[in-house]
């Protein structure tokens, strides 16, 4: 599965993208796997509410299952326009 | 239309190139935003966006506003990469027959594009850096449509 | 900015020399208006308007708009004359720090323009001339600011 | 004073201005003397709640007092924008 971080969470986990090998169910699950790996990951994801994520491009909930997906991307609330 | 790019563009060419493609329209909208150098020592802003997704959260803004409204047609075209202050970030354009569906068209593009397209704004200074923060109000605009 | 003419003028050229003029502002609305066909046999739309009245009026509707909102800058541009189908009949600017002082103002001076500046439009065709008549909903609009 | 007509106004007067002596007090006085004068008139203002009145180039209502002013126009509900 790749996983994408864009703006400050890219900048705190230091990589805009990596192949992640999981098992996990939902985001929330594969969140909890990032966190238990480094300590740049646990800063990044320590409050989810503060983030947004996306599925295959499309956004989604931190209780989405990963079935299927093949690109994950975790991000800031957006500031376009 | 849909554009993302790290070019600039000329604002009044696309209006005049937009008008000119919806013939029989009557009303045409434009909304340009350009960066503000609000603390007043902004060296450059910097536009982050998420490929794919981008192009894919615009074309659903629009095809929502075209069937929200009655449009002849909706052009949005946004900016990534870095910018200096007043330069041109992005450009809506709606046009119809009717003035009021131009308008609360462009509205809502506008509302939209500031919440639910994957970009992030980032204000250098001589001092540093920082991400723009989302705003609660921008999200909170979002429950009037 | 206020401009009463019988010359076309280029939108897109006045978009941006409007926004160049309005450096900090961040937010630029553009309106522009144009002749429509609805009966599909126009010959031309005739626009009389009443000289002297016609600035006065513009002004006082900027002013206004410039009063109610935190504007860097607002512009109207109004032609008479004989037009054709899609020929750009008006436009109106504003510019902001904010984008809704931006739409709003747009909103009001469009608003405004319709009910309040001294010009009649009339519709040529093969069949005759009829003048355009005045909505109800055009003076009811007013009662929103 | 200067009078003026303008739109179907002009029309249906047939001239887009004229002097008119006068010593109507009120826009309405000033329509009675018109309209006595010629059919042409009276077609015009056949219905004044369809018509609008400038006193010196402001808006104005057809019971305001004339004194002093020097423009008086008429015309129907304005179409711009």
């Amino acid at each position: 599965m790749q996983v994408m971080y864009f703006a400050w969470v890219r900048e705190r986990i230091g990589l805009p993208m990596e192949e992640v090998e999981t098992q996990a169910s939902t985001v929330q699950d594969l969140v909890a796997e990032l966190v238990a790996r480094e300590a740049r990951y646990e800063m990044a994801f320590a409050d989810t509410s503060a983030l947004r994520v996306a599925l295959d491009q499309e956004l989604a909930d931190f209780d989405a299952p990963l079935d299927g997906v093949r690109e994950v991307a975790f991000f800031p609330p957006m500031t376009g326009g | 239309m849909i554009r993302v790019q790290a070019m600039p563009f000329d604002p009044g060419g696309e209006l005049n190139t937009f008008t000119a493609s919806v013939a029989g329209a009557g009303a045409v909208m434009s909304f340009t935003g350009l960066v503000r150098d609000v603390s007043g020592g902004l060296s450059e802003m910097e536009i982050e966006h998420y490929p794919g997704m981008t192009e894919k959260a615009l074309g659903a803004i629009r095809a929502d506003a075209m069937g929200r409204w009655d449009l002849a047609d909706a052009m949005i075209i946004h900016r990534f990469g870095a910018l200096a202050a007043n330069e041109v970030i992005m450009m809506v354009a709606t046009a119809s027959r009717h003035r009021k569906d131009a308008f609360e068209a462009a509205d809502f593009l506008m509302d939209y594009l500031k919440s639910r397209a994957p970009f992030w704004k980032k204000e250098v200074t001589k001092d540093g850096a920082d991400w723009v923060a989302a705003k609660d109000s921008d999200e909170d605009a979002l429950t009037r449509w």
